[in-house]
């Protein structure tokens, strides 16, 4: 294991210059004011999509520039990515499952029983009315405003 | 493979949904055993076959893709099979027809409360009429637990805040004598330092109730009179104080409530109550009669005695009957068996 | 965008007297045979790491996704509840902080130490602006009782703030039962997150010391490129948490 | 303790407690973890006993219902955390990695270090909870039982979120490891396929632990800040827990089964003088079944009130992983052809393992059937399968594994016959406790009970006696342990005759584990390639060159 003073034996990493870093910055601020803005914009459910984008626009900005993920070695960059793939299957399952159960009432959360309309067992409506634990003024208007069939 | 009257690995047939379930085990079971075979005993053949002698080398490895891939993809078809046959029997169990006779049931630390369409409550016991479908809705007032009849093959977690649901029909009748074991197979846990926790419903693995298949007359009967006495009450002098002695046991009261006269934990002991003044939690009192006894078994959060805050015992829908009962053998216990009711 | 190749004077191998046969320069362990490989083993070390990382808040983004599924009207009367302002003066801090952090190891990779600890300083400086809008946060929601779960109990002027914000977003009047879920959500994730930044300016403390004593040299910074590597990605999650938390509409 | 070698080894180069708490050297931070584990297990199985002794008879034996519950809940808590994670990963991994590898330590010895203090001190945090007292919420920590008991559950959550720290930097030790530190010419298709089933484990590590973190911090904000996301009073979901703890804690399960394979791969090869059949499918398996074990959580989760859409796709996805196992018993069972098979007490755990997973396997098919788990969920059915996948699999391989290693990390030989009576123990007490339990399970009799029906006595009295029979054989397997540390022969540096590397150098190694850097020339399980003088087993006389050997 002799040490040739070869190009395997020094480190070469790659130095980016201040101008992309400056770029990279200048872009990373348009963005985040897009996302104030787009905010204030009515998109009803495309909001969080947007949202979500611009976020994941600028995290790889970050990831690729600043983190040096662009010049970094393969594996590196696969794992860290396919850990991505891992909570999108998280994410995809546990969503899957719970956006299945029975309609939630917006306003007071008490689950809806199919059949009667009324409050499933145990949800905190219901337990109002146990008494088990008493609820401060705007939870007992919330209660009265969110009548069961309240509308949607 | 239907064999109602159950195999050494399976208790016996009692519902339609047993017959697929037990077809379906029995296939897996002997494809398992003819694989289990196949390794073993091959692995046991070559260990002898090719033990090591001296002088003999072992020839190197060759490779065979064709039959990697045979010993990788064959058993998909298998397997699809066994989830596809699976999936079947598991939607035949989760959909219940339309004109099943829909019980609420409610399980708290315990105890399992059953609750027939026209309001009749059952406590512990649950009575179906046989071969027809009944659907169970059931949610939890406290934590997890677990609605388990291994006859039925049936079992679906109760869970607190949610309804989940399923149904079975039963096919034959269950003897007085010996009805079918309903488990809790969640853990949901004991209470801390009770003496004997072998008594049933204390505890976890006591939270038992008994499910009894009848006709669907001596059903309807049973629908009109709401849950009736005990048998071995009959002859007793005091019928109604041997049923409210029988129901402390099965409805689970004493877990909590003793009849020493002594010990008052975790809840007031019942020896010397009737009759007693009651001081509450917010300084009113009142004397303990009939009524005072019926709301804090309907509803024990609305009066608290001072000294159980923190108990928080949940509702008991008992029918007026059995509360009578309890009433009477409340007096019973303190000697003024006069029933002036 | 021209690249300066990072020119290698120091001679390769150093001194040679080091004990049970060590070799190389003073800063190469001795199970490692060149700084190449100690250099990549720290790397892919780091991004394993930062992996392990994103799995542990994807948690927290999960709850926050079946929660805002269940009770999209508390999400949106809560979010109002936030000072998005508080929200984007962060975000410009960290992004600032994330910048001011790249150029360190840039000037570190150069050899220019006097460089690198004045961007080090200011990273950490940000880094502090970042907790203290984060206190003022925090401090107002506790002060005016609004907090998560059973602690819920808001105080008269806390209650004015619910009806306010519930009249700007769609709810309109009616006041969600769940907002106390969506600020156990909220404390929990920026608390988290809080946790993350001050870990972050312990290491870049500890970093910047290294530093002064000159132990960063062009072949050996290491130390510096990965705690950027940490701090970048304590940037990438409130890049998401502020549009998530802040902005819901 | 230590081998009277007169050369330079790992042991006796530097002296003290201080040289042993301090040390960077991976292979004594392996030992001090196979200590603490082996004293883990021994509390484990303690535990097991007192549940075991309490059910032998109806009714109330020895302690009450709470107790029984807390004595279940150390059992499942100290053997998951405590023992069977870090086991084969942490001790013999650590040892035989680098080693393995040709390297001369892991990648980053001082983080080596630090997760073995920080595996001590989540040891300290579980054992304070369990002296605070009554932690009785099971292993799973289900909510909302856990959110309401007091507060020691808060101790013990801290505990195994530390230790799912250790955990972690394990793992990322050793994929750095296996990626940077191979010696010249070990390319990825000659990796012994230990490393490939510690590396898919050290993967998983990575990947899974931290979500088993954030559920545990999310339970202790739900007791401290009651922020209401598992309690359904305050509009949370307990299944939503649920969903959390397994989908760290069904890859967990493939952190507890790979390295036993792991294991089993060198001993069938060794002890079959063979390279294993199918290498590459058999290494592409163990990251098959690490990719595939985050998907298939929901299996443990059918009867828990989760959506049919959601329970039908993670049943067709468990039979998707069911293959991979298949795959590896296949080959392991192919290796035995035509090759020269030795029945040393390494090669019976080998072979008890094959025989025990492939049991505990096909059970899982039962449990995969949607239908069937309907009625086998949380019975003793599922306690037997994970017991036959967990003791049958991990446990042997992991002892099979330190029978085979014990030569090279000790210097030591141990007795073999005394070996093979605490194998034949171990393995008729293991089966006769477990077997009895498929049954009692599939008759209906639900898991953690105090007490049961009349009718499961006579099973449950059967499965009490299995399970000391089972004590017993792990008492003489220790005694022979200490026995051979105290006067047991000199160990050769290759009593196996095996090609792998790790034989090639003195047992116990060299503080750098080879004197000369080593260059690999040939595949770990090459013997057809290996010169008379490596695989010179050292038992023959030394004057007469091991003649048959070139015959």
């Amino acid at each position: 294991m002799d040490h040739s003073s070869g190009e395997e034996y020094d480190v070469h990493a790659h130095v980016t210059s201040v101008r992309t870093y400056i770029l990279v910055f200048a872009a990373l601020l348009a963005l985040t004011g897009l996302t104030v803005l787009a905010y204030n914009v009515r998109l009803g459910d495309y909001n969080l999509l947007v949202a979500v984008l611009i976020a994941t626009l600028k995290a790889s900005l970050v990831c690729t520039w600043f983190m040096h993920l662009k010049y970094e070695k393969a594996f590196n960059t696969a794992f860290f990515v396919g850990s991505l793939i891992f909570v999108g299957v998280f994410f995809a399952y546990t969503m899957n499952d719970t956006s299945e159960r029975t309609r939630v009432n917006e306003f007071s959360g008490g689950r809806i029983d199919p059949k009667t309309g009324g409050y499933t067992h145990g949800t905190a409506p219901v337990l109002a009315e146990q008494g088990s634990e008493e609820l401060s003024l705007e939870a007992k208007e919330s209660s009265d405003a969110a009548e069961p069939g309240s509308p949607e | 493979m239907t064999k109602p009257e159950g195999t050494l690995q399976l208790p016996p047939q009692m519902s339609t949904l047993a017959p697929q379930v037990d077809f379906l085990y029995y296939v897996i079971f002997w494809v398992s055993v003819v694989f289990f075979v196949a390794i073993v005993g091959v692995m046991v053949w070559y260990t002898i076959r090719y033990r090591r002698r001296s002088g003999v080398k072992p020839q190197p490895t060759g490779h065979n893709t064709p039959l990697e891939i045979a010993w990788t993809f064959l058993p998909l078809l298998l397997l699809g099979y066994l989830f596809h046959e699976g999936f079947k029997g598991y939607v035949f169990g989760a959909v219940a027809p339309d004109e099943a006779i829909e019980i609420r049931v409610r399980g708290m630390q315990w105890n399992w409360e059953f609750e027939h369409p026209p309001g009749i409550i059952e406590l512990n016991t649950l009575q179906v009429p046989v071969h027809e479908p009944i659907k169970l809705v059931m949610s939890s007032s406290d934590v997890l637990h677990s609605f388990f009849v291994p006859s039925l093959r049936i079992k679906r977690d109760v869970v607190p805040g949610m309804y989940t649901s399923m149904w079975f029909e039963a096919t034959s009748l269950t003897s007085k004598e010996k009805p079918l074991t309903i488990f809790c197979t969640e853990y949901c846990g004991a209470p801390l330092g009770i003496d004997n926790s072998a008594l049933p419903n204390t505890n976890h693995s006591t939270m038992l109730a008994s499910l009894n298949v009848v006709t669907r007359k001596a059903y309807m009967k049973f629908l009109e009179e709401g849950p009736p006495m005990p048998a071995e009450c009959d002859g007793n002098p005091n019928p109604a104080a041997c049923w409210g002695e029988k129901l402390r046991v099965s409805a689970g009261c004493q877990s909590c409530h003793a009849v020493d006269g002594v010990t008052n934990a975790p809840g007031p002991n019942w020896k010397g109550l009737f009759g007693a003044t009651r001081k509450f939690v917010d300084g009113k009192s009142q004397t303990a009669d009939e009524n005072y006894i019926a709301t804090s078994i309907r509803e024990p959060q609305s009066q608290i005695v001072s000294g159980y805050a923190n108990v928080n015992m949940p509702p008991y829908r008992l029918s007026d009957k059995q509360i009578d009962a309890i009433i009477a053998y409340m007096r019973s216990l303190n000697g003024t068996s006069a029933p002036d009711k | 965008m021209t690249t300066e190749a990072v020119a290698s004077s120091a001679p390769p191998g150093g001194d040679h007297h080091h004990d049970s046969g060590h070799h190389g320069p003073e800063f190469l362990a001795h199970h490692f045979d060149t700084p190449v490989q100690q250099f990549d083993a720290a790397k892919l070390g780091m991004w394993l790491f930062l992996a392990q990382e994103v799995l542990f808040f994807s948690g927290l983004f999960v709850a926050y996704a079946v929660f805002r599924n269940w009770y999209p009207a508390a999400f949106s009367v809560g979010s109002h509840l936030l000072d998005w302002r508080m929200g984007a003066l962060n975000t410009v801090v960290l992004l600032l902080s994330s910048f001011t952090a790249a150029m360190a190891v840039r000037s570190s990779q150069q050899g220019n130490q006097k460089q690198t600890s004045t961007y080090l300083i200011i990273t950490i400086v940000c880094a502090f602006a970042f907790m203290v809008v984060k206190y003022f946060e925090y401090s107002h929601k506790i002060h005016v009782g609004i907090l998560p779960g059973s602690l819920w109990n808001p105080t008269a002027e806390g209650l004015e703030e619910v009806k306010a914000a519930a009249a700007t977003s769609y709810v309109g009047e009616g006041l969600p039962y769940h907002i106390r879920t969506f600020f156990g959500i909220y404390f929990v994730m920026t608390g988290l997150h809080g946790i993350h930044v001050l870990v972050g300016i312990g290491v870049f403390i500890w970093i910047l010391k290294r530093n002064m004593r000159g132990e960063f040299t062009r072949e050996h910074f290491t130390a510096v490129d990965i705690s950027a590597l940490y701090w970048h990605l304590v940037d990438l999650i409130w890049i998401y948490l502020f549009p998530l938390l802040y902005l819901i509409d | 303790m230590a081998g009277e070698h007169t050369d330079l080894n790992y042991l006796n180069h530097e002296r003290g407690i201080k040289s042993w708490l301090l040390t960077l050297d991976h292979k004594r931070i392996g030992i001090m973890y196979l200590v603490s584990v082996m004293i883990a297990f021994a509390l484990g199985g303690v535990m097991a006993l007192l549940v075991r002794t309490e059910l032998a008879f109806k009714g109330e034996t020895m302690m009450e219902a709470d107790t029984y519950n807390q004595v279940f809940t150390l059992h499942g808590a100290i053997m998951v955390f405590l023992f069977i994670i870090p086991s084969v990963p942490a001790a013999l991994g650590n040892f035989f990695l680098p080693i393995m590898l040709g390297a001369k330590d892991v990648a980053f010895p001082k983080l080596n270090l630090a997760s073995y203090y920080i595996y001590v001190l989540g040891t300290i945090f579980t054992i304070v909870a369990i002296l605070v007292g009554h932690v009785d919420t099971g292993w799973t920590f289900y909510t909302p039982y856990s959110a309401r008991a007091d507060s020691s559950v808060v101790w013990m959550t801290m505990g195994v979120f530390i230790l799912g720290f250790s955990s972690i930097l394990t793992g990322v030790n050793f994929v750095a490891t296996v990626h940077k530190m191979r010696a010249p010419g070990l390319v990825w298709t000659r990796l012994p396929l230990f490393i490939w089933g510690i590396y898919a484990t050290a993967v998983i590590q990575v990947l899974a632990t931290p979500v088993l973190a954030i559920t545990l911090f999310l339970l202790a904000m739900e007791k401290v800040l009651t922020i209401g996301i598992f309690d359904p009073q305050l509009g949370g979901d307990p299944v939503l827990f649920q969903h959390f703890f397994w989908f760290y804690s069904h890859p967990a399960v493939y952190i507890m089964i790979l390295p036993g394979m792991a294991v089993v791969n060198e001993l069938i090869a060794t002890f079959s003088q063979r390279k294993i059949f199918g290498y590459m499918f058999v290494a592409m398996s163990s990251v098959a079944l690490a990719l595939l074990g985050f998907l298939v959580w929901g299996h443990h989760m059918f009867t828990s009130g989760m959506s049919e859409y959601a329970t039908m796709v993670f049943s067709a996805l468990t039979f998707l992983v069911a293959i991979p196992s298949g795959v590896k018993v296949f080959n392991w069972v192919a290796t035995l052809y035509q090759g020269s098979i030795s029945l040393a007490s390494p090669m019976l755990y080998a072979l008890g393992f094959i025989a025990l997973f492939t049991i505990g396997g096909l059970t899982g098919l039962f449990l995969g059937t949607l239908s069937v788990d309907i009625h086998l969920h949380d019975t003793y059915f599922v306690v037997a399968h994970f017991h036959y996948v967990m003791v049958g699999g991990t446990v042997f391989g992991f002892l099979g594994g330190i029978h085979y290693w014990w030569p090279k990390m000790t210097g030591r030989m141990y007795n073999e016959t005394t070996a093979r009576w605490a194998f034949a123990l171990v393995f008729t007490g293991f089966n006769v406790t477990f077997f009895s339990q498929f049954v009692m399970g599939s008759q209906g009799m639900p898991r953690r009970y105090y007490d049961y029906l009349d009718q499961f006595q006579p099973l449950h009295m059967t499965s009490s006696g299995g399970a000391y029979i089972l004590g017993v054989g792990f008492l003489v397997m220790t005694v022979m342990f200490i026995q051979s540390l105290r006067s047991g022969a000199q160990a050769p540096a290759n009593p196996w005759a095996s090609a792998g590397y790790e034989w090639q150098t003195t047992s116990p190694p060299h503080p750098h584990n080879f004197a000369v850097d080593p260059e690999m020339t040939r595949g770990p399980y090459d013997y057809h390639l290996c010169t008379d003088e490596e695989l010179f087993d050292g038992l023959r006389a030394p004057e007469e060159p091991a003649a048959e050997h070139a015959a």
